[in-house]
């Protein structure tokens, strides 16, 4: 039996002044366990606080009962309290007594009668508390940001800054993204190469990160704090260790005539490359359904010209494991398929192309040297015609197109309209909107600027069809404000393709038991106060993932995730919630109900020996909830059939007995 | 194989190359088209307001017809297929109107859109094959530029008709290919030639069916081929200055039964 | 004062993160409803058990309303979609052995919902008294 | 009347425990009366010679035994399955609950079983011997002299007569031929119950659960119920109770009990059919069933292993617990 | 701008179709093959219909010149589908007593010796009640 003491507050005249306290105090006198009860004017007051410590040393009680404000309120300080007295802090429950009756109830008598019955609630739950000790679990001291765009780039320096190690997975063979691949960003026009190869290089430099790159997540065990992480690292042929980066393998590869992703297939790379000249690592890697040599066995050229023999064609996929105590989503995002949207021909022509294709075209780097030039015929294109939203905001159930706003197309639209005004002062160029959606700092001017001082022509409206024809894009458009149909004689067609999570996120989130939504973005904890942190505890998300972002966002949310990584690096120990659920394995069925509804996968089974009473053992399978993991919701207690289930300190029996208490 | 055919109003009468090599080129890629009886026009546009039965029954017929033989039904003119294929999805989706239908049609019992409508081409692809009709060519087009004009009809609403893909079809193109010709792909193939609008406003075809022979010229067509008598008659009568002739008189030519049906 | 008039009991349980905090909230802006409800708190609707609920009529409640997370807000994110299902499914079960409906409830109350809140239990209590006593689920036994 | 017959059942057990396939078999053993069968483990093809039987009696569903005889038997257990019992077999794989490595499956096909309440109803007490030939039962009983000829269609169980499904949906192998999933009307009678204003409802399951005695029977056939302790058994849960003194049976046990069950009852019917109360029992867990059928689209437990419950699931446009209902109003 | 709430139903009714999914991108119209010979356009249509500004459509000529050929059905973003408007549009107006569009004896005039059945059959279906 507990020992129970009650203690009344008055709040002033705020429970006092509907709420016969003395009365109250005295009427849950008589509650069973209950050897001490008091009223006070304050009880959250230092000498009301004091008070309960005293009562608890001086009547050795072994559970408290404050009926007072609402536990959101002074839950914690009378936790505090008990525990400053030296009693187990979860021995304490409340009784609201004053947001719940004698705020919202009117006369003396009810408000009385009612807080008499809350505090006997609050007596028959305490009865039956048990002291709870928070969990503790080690941490591992090393992070593993999946994903090398700018998004993990920032998020890996700033965790490396702090001083813990972190590896980076990019599954591409080198880091850098898709910022790798743009030209100018808006609305500053800094050249994203200017910004963002330094910071490939601080990583590459940096004696706390490492580089798994042309790499991917395998498999991930584990929980918050002690991740276990299979990697593997795809053979890329070339010992990176040795390579030196000189490129003279890919000068000579005679395979020369492999459509270069870097440059979405708009100019060829030989089967040995190296993406693009600040790559990081700067070290080569063979195609493998490209390379003569590894299809047919005959070549070896790369392998002859190599100085530093790095070239090793027997190379095999490498599996590494490694234990991280928090793990950041990267994965960033990919422009759409255009094939479902051929109203606007860009399987028909080459001239119709999507907006990172622009980037490359305009990019020094690019497949023309940066100059704007009609991937078809080479020709300076003197009529542009940018069309927006091509598969963004589409209703839900079409079947082509995304639901949601891709939210950075407005911009770089803009940019690229301008700087081709800029450069291009003799071509002719219109955007197409639906709404030009400009909310960011110095966001609006800049658009602005494109049709005020460089002329771009916006038209709201959008392009029905486009139709090559000889060497010309005939393109028949609404422009709404004018009550026309447009007919545009146009050389360059550039689609605004929406963008979607990269593909590889989904079966991520299946490792990381991590949720997402039916646009496969991965979910945070809370929308609007966890943004950079998923449900599933030690798995942050910065970049795109998450949802369309631009370069300066996704940066923040980067140092953000980060920050939260730090936090968590920071401790020796987790200290988890003790409110968990426990599974008691004499009843449990090992029927997976519970794992099923569990928003964490904090339930995970193990085959355990039982003694029977008829001295025979039997194996059988039974729930094991990670304390560190759950979070106390207590979904799996409700759907346990056989009650093997229970949640620390809101048990099935508490609860009953508070029904109990209230209906007696 | 043996299916279920519905021929329409045209294909008795001013396009009867459609229908005669229909049945030729069926018969020796060994499919036998029986034709349904007693089939009624189909209406020729399809309604989209639901509160339209009596315009449907017809098509309902001849799909009650052909599920009671459990066969498909084989269309092949584009109309016919775009007004069978929409009335039966509505049969299908819309229980209101099936409802309506069948107490409309109470002495025939029945039907809730159980049968599976083809256009001819997709029997082609679907039932006998590209690959197939590619072994049983035996005059090869080979060299030439044969652009295939789809129009509207075949192709939209894609939620319903599900040929391919509406903007970027490829089962004419496939076609052309299988019978050994090269397909002229142009972007004004599925856009429409004015269809029934040339008794109103006859400048209006001239002008779309003007630009889809324009577009497919200028990609080096030398020859269009369509489904659709309506589209044909607007082609060849706004200045097709290439010859425009029905996909099936082009596959009788490439399986041989084109100079017996004449003869 | 009458003496006879008849009060419910009302049971509410209120989830930790949103209606106890909109419950908080009505208290706040001491918007009055009866002094017969009477409030459990719970981690999460999704910690109702079914037998509590039993448990109340059984023991004389007259009425059981459970609050929740607006759907997609739960702060455990899926718990009050769990609720919904077991809550639909047992309210159904309920009214197949003849228990009053209006005599069970489930609502989404937000912490920002304290007019909500109060609201609701001024309509359920309403209802629930003109439905008079429970007498069908009760348990003989345990009334007082 | 049976298309399998006891001989040929008898002779596939001899085989396979001869030929070493498995160790024993869980089968149907003669019980004090013809229609008295009771489950049954045999060792040998002796005391399968003396001891098996099959007959229209054989309803009891074998799946819920393995949970057990699996844990404590060495060697593979042959076990008989009806369509039905098949059903309970895959829900029982789905929880984990027997090493399916351990069991060898025979699926056999089920005409329907007898309902020895209905006989009863025929024949009176008393009954002494039951043959069954072609389509007919003939029943001994003590008081008549002459035997009484029953046509076995009058004598089908409810849950027969409501056959869900004539289809195996697990075994390794099949004798005789396999049937499909039927159309039943099984959702009838809750449709009936749900046609009734709440007073009726209410005064009818009044009539039928005041008769529980709680003897537990319905709870311990159920093969959904392979609770290690159940919580009725169970004085931590709080709700433990062991007696009918009161209206908690009524009010609790099988409301619980069907909850319980609720997403992954098969719907057997062996509650009903071991009810010596002859309780409705089954309704219950169809108006789960069928609740969350038009809730939340077709769901059959059983039916593959590792599918997931309704109750275990969600989606986030579910309809609100308000609106079961508004449903029900609209319907009448 | 009269807002007329029974016409506006009775055609949301018959076309099936919620005119406030539209947000106004204008891609029906600029994929409209017959735009240039209607007063008011698909969008248009669309967006009368949903502040209930029916007469004007009635009375246009707009309503004869849609080729029902789908285009802005499957290109619209937002599922909309404008033709089904303008039909339901056209329907109401013509299934007013005498407001035939065309008549069987305007027919000899429009045919020649190559005329398709499909193409009088169509414009009987698609003028006529």
């Amino acid at each position: 039996m507990q020992r129970v003491g009650v203690f009344v507050c008055w709040c002033g005249t705020n429970i006092a002044g509907t709420v016969d306290v003395v009365a109250v105090a005295e009427a849950l006198k008589s509650e069973p366990g209950v050897v001490f009860s008091a009223n006070y004017q304050y009880m959250c007051s230092q000498a009301g606080q004091d008070m309960i410590k005293e009562a608890i040393k001086e009547h050795k009680l072994t559970g408290i009962v404050v009926c007072s404000c609402s536990p959101r309120m002074h839950e914690a300080t009378f936790r505090k309290t008990a525990a400053a007295a030296g009693l187990n802090p979860y021995m304490v429950e409340i009784a609201n007594i004053r947001e719940q009756c004698s705020w919202v109830h009117k006369d003396m008598l009810t408000g009385t009668e009612k807080a008499i019955i809350l505090g006997k609630a609050a007596i028959a739950k305490v009865n039956l508390n048990a002291p709870l000790t928070p969990g503790e679990s080690p941490v591992t001291k090393r992070a593993l940001v999946i994903g090398g765009g700018i998004a993990g780039i920032q998020t890996a320096l700033d965790i490396a800054d702090a001083g813990f190690p972190v590896d980076i997975v990019e599954k591409k063979p080198t880091i850098g993204g898709k910022m790798a691949q743009l030209d100018k960003t808006f609305p500053t026009l800094d050249c994203a190469a200017c910004i963002l190869t330094p910071k490939m290089v601080d990583v590459a430099q940096h004696d706390k990160i490492r580089i798994f790159s042309y790499s991917e997540v395998t498999e991930v065990n584990g929980f918050v704090g002690n991740f276990d992480v299979t990697i593997k690292k795809n053979a890329r042929y070339v010992k990176e260790d040795v390579c030196t980066g000189c490129g003279a393998c890919v000068e000579k590869c005679p395979m020369k005539r492999i459509p270069n992703e870097f440059n979405l297939g708009m100019d060829n790379r030989p089967a040995i490359y190296i993406p693009f000249a600040q790559a990081v690592p700067k070290v080569a890697t063979i195609d493998p359904n490209a390379c003569n040599m590894l299809k047919n066995g005959k070549c070896g050229v790369c392998s002859k010209v190599c100085a530093a023999g790095a070239i090793d064609y027997t190379q095999k996929d490498e599996y590494i494991n490694e234990k991280y105590g928090a793990i950041v989503v990267a994965t960033g995002f990919n422009p759409i398929s255009m094939d479902k949207f051929d109203e606007y021909a860009y399987n028909q022509s080459k001239d119709v192309i999507t907006s990172l294709e622009f980037e490359r075209l305009t990019n020094a780097a690019g497949p023309s040297a940066g100059k704007l030039l009609r991937p078809s015929d080479g020709k300076h294109p003197h009529t542009i015609v940018f069309v927006q939203c091509v598969g963004s905001r589409c209703e839900s159930c079409a079947e082509k197109g995304k639901e949601y706003c891709s939210k950075i197309c407005c911009m770089y639209t803009a940019k690229h309209a301008m700087l081709t005004r800029d450069k291009y002062p003799d071509t002719e160029v219109y955007v197409f909107y639906i709404d030009v959606r400009t909310p960011g700092k110095n966001f609006d001017e800049f658009y602005r600027r494109a049709v005020e001082e460089y002329g771009v022509k916006y038209v709201k409206g959008m392009v029905g069809k486009v139709v090559p024809e000889g060497d010309k894009l005939k393109v028949q458009a609404s422009d709404l404000i004018a009550n026309k149909q447009l007919h545009i004689d146009a050389d360059l067609v550039v689609l605004a393709a929406a963008i979607e999570p990269d593909k590889s996120a989904r079966p991520l989130a299946t490792m990381l038991t991590a949720s997402m939504d039916t646009n496969d973005f991965f979910t945070e904890a809370h929308p609007k106060l966890r943004p950079v942190e998923s449900p599933t505890a030690g798995v942050f998300l910065s970049g795109a993932c998450q949802g369309p972002k631009d370069i300066p966002e996704t940066v923040s949310q980067a140092g953000a995730a980060a920050s939260k990584v730090i936090g968590l690096l920071a401790k020796d120990k987790l200290t988890g919630n003790p409110c968990v659920a426990n599974s008691n394995e004499l009843m449990c069925n090992g029927c997976s109900s519970c794992a099923n509804v569990c928003p964490y996968g904090a339930i995970t089974y193990e085959d355990k020996e039982f003694r029977m009473p008829d001295r025979t053992t039997k194996v059988r399978r039974v729930a094991v909830v990670n304390p560190a993991v759950c979070q106390g919701c207590g979904a799996c207690t409700v759907t346990c059939p056989s009650g093997a289930m229970d949640l620390k300190g809101f048990a099935n029996l508490q609860i009953m007995a508070e029904v109990d208490a209230i209906c007696k | 194989m043996k299916v279920s055919y519905f021929p329409g109003c045209t294909l008795k009468n001013k396009a009867k190359d459609l229908d005669l090599y229909a049945y030729k080129s069926a018969e020796a890629l060994g499919v036998t088209l029986e034709e349904i009886e007693n089939w009624q026009c189909c209406g020729g546009v399809f309604t989209t307001a639901n509160d339209e039965v009596a315009t449907k029954l017809s098509s309902i017929r001849a799909l009650k017809y052909a599920g009671d033989k459990e066969q498909p039904l084989i269309t092949v003119c584009s109309a016919c297929h775009n007004v069978i294929k929409q009335t039966n999805y509505e049969m299908q989706t819309n229980s209101q109107f099936a409802d309506k239908v069948n107490r409309y049609m109470a002495n025939d019992g029945t039907y809730n859109g159980e049968t599976q409508v083809y256009h001819y081409l997709e029997m082609l692809r679907d039932l006998v094959g590209f690959d197939t009709l590619k072994e049983k060519v035996v005059n090869t087009l080979k060299g030439k530029k044969i652009a295939a004009y789809y129009g509207c009809l075949l192709l939209r609403p894609n939620s319903v008709m599900r040929m391919d893909d509406p903007e970027n079809p490829t089962i004419m193109e496939d076609f052309i290919r299988a019978l050994g010709a090269d397909a002229v792909v142009y972007a004004k193939r599925n856009e429409c030639c004015g269809g029934y609008i040339s008794v109103e406003s006859p400048e209006s075809a001239k002008r779309n069916s003007n630009a889809i022979i324009e577009n497919a010229k200028a990609n080096g067509a030398e020859m269009i081929i369509t489904a659709c008598p309506l589209c044909k008659y607007n082609l060849v009568k706004n200045g097709a200055d290439i010859p425009v002739v029905y996909f099936t008189e082009l596959l009788a030519e490439a399986l041989g039964v084109k100079e017996d049906t004449n003869a | 004062m009458q003496v006879n008039e008849y009060k419910p009991l009302i049971v509410a349980f209120c989830c930790n993160w949103c209606s106890y905090a909109g419950a908080d909230l009505a208290g706040n802006n001491r918007l009055a409803y009866p002094a017969d409800v009477k409030i459990i708190r719970v981690p999460c609707s999704c910690r109702v058990n079914p037998m509590f609920i039993l448990r109340a009529f059984q023991r004389g409640a007259d009425g059981v309303i459970i609050c929740g997370c607006h759907p997609g807000d739960c702060h455990y994110t899926s718990g009050n979609y769990f609720t919904r299902r077991r809550m639909a499914a047992l309210f159904s079960m309920l009214d197949f052995l003849g228990i009053e409906k209006e005599r069970t409830r489930v609502e989404w109350v937000s912490a920002a919902e304290g007019a909500k809140f109060a609201a609701t239990m001024n309509d359920f209590v309403q209802t629930v008294t003109a439905l008079g006593e429970n007498k069908r689920l009760e348990d003989l036994r345990c009334k007082k | 009347m049976q298309k399998i017959t006891r001989e040929q059942l008898l002779a596939k057990a001899s085989e396979l425990l001869s030929n070493g396939t498995v160790s024993c078999v869980l089968g149907w053993g003669l019980g004090e009366f013809d229609y008295d069968v009771t489950p049954t483990i045999f060792k040998s093809v002796e005391e399968l010679e003396n001891g098996f039987v099959f007959n229209d009696f054989c309803g009891a569903n074998f799946s819920k035994y393995l949970v057990n005889k699996t844990a404590k038997l060495e060697g593979k257990i042959l076990v008989f399955l009806k369509p039905c019992d098949t059903y309970s077999f895959n829900q029982l794989l789905t929880e984990h609950r027997f090493d399916r490595e351990k069991v060898y499956a025979v699926g056999i096909p089920c005409e329907g079983m007898a309902d020895i309440a209905k006989v009863k109803a025929i024949s009176g007490d008393g009954i002494a011997a039951i043959g069954s030939n072609g389509d007919k039962l003939t029943v001994t009983t003590l008081y008549d002299d002459e035997a009484i000829v029953i046509d076995t269609n009058e004598v089908l169980a409810e849950r027969c007569i409501n056959c869900k499904s004539k289809k195996h949906v697990a075994y390794d192998e099949l004798m005789g031929e396999e049937g499909d999933v039927t159309q039943s009307n099984r959702f009838d009678e809750v449709a009936r119950l749900e046609a009734m204003t709440p007073d009726e409802r209410f005064a009818f399951w009044q009539n039928e659960l005041s008769r529980c005695i709680r003897c537990n029977a319905c709870r311990d056939a159920c093969p959904a119920c392979t609770c290690e302790k159940c919580v009725f058994d169970n004085p931590s849960s709080g709700v433990e109770n062991k007696s009918p003194a009161n209206s908690f049976e009524e009010k609790l046990f099988h409301i619980i009990r069907a909850y319980h069950v609720a997403g992954r009852c098969t719907d057997c019917g062996e509650c009903s059919r071991v009810c010596p109360q002859n309780i409705p029992l089954h309704l219950l867990n169809r108006k789960f069933i069928k609740d969350m059928n038009e809730f939340y689209g077709e769901y059959q437990a059983g039916a593959e292993v590792g599918s997931r419950a309704p109750l275990v699931s969600y989606t986030t446009e579910d309809l609100e617990p308000g609106e079961v209902f508004n449903r029900g109003e609209n319907n009448a | 701008m009269h807002n007329n709430k029974y016409l506006q139903e009775e055609i949301i009714r018959i076309s099936g179709v919620n005119p406030s999914k539209c947000m106004r991108c204008g891609k029906c119209s600029a994929t409209c093959p017959a735009y240039d010979e209607m007063e008011y356009h698909p969008h248009q249509f669309v967006n009368m219909v949903e502040s209930g500004d029916i007469e004007p459509l009635l009375n246009s000529e707009s309503l004869y010149k849609c080729l029902s050929c789908f285009a802005c059905i499957d290109r619209c973003p937002r599922g909309v589908q404008p033709a089904k408007v303008v039909e339901a549009v056209r329907l109401t107006a013509i299934r007013k007593k005498g407001a035939n569009r065309m008549t069987a004896d305007a027919v000899p005039a429009m045919v020649d010796e190559d005329t398709p059945q499909q193409l009088l059959v169509s414009a009987f279906r698609k003028y006529t009640k």
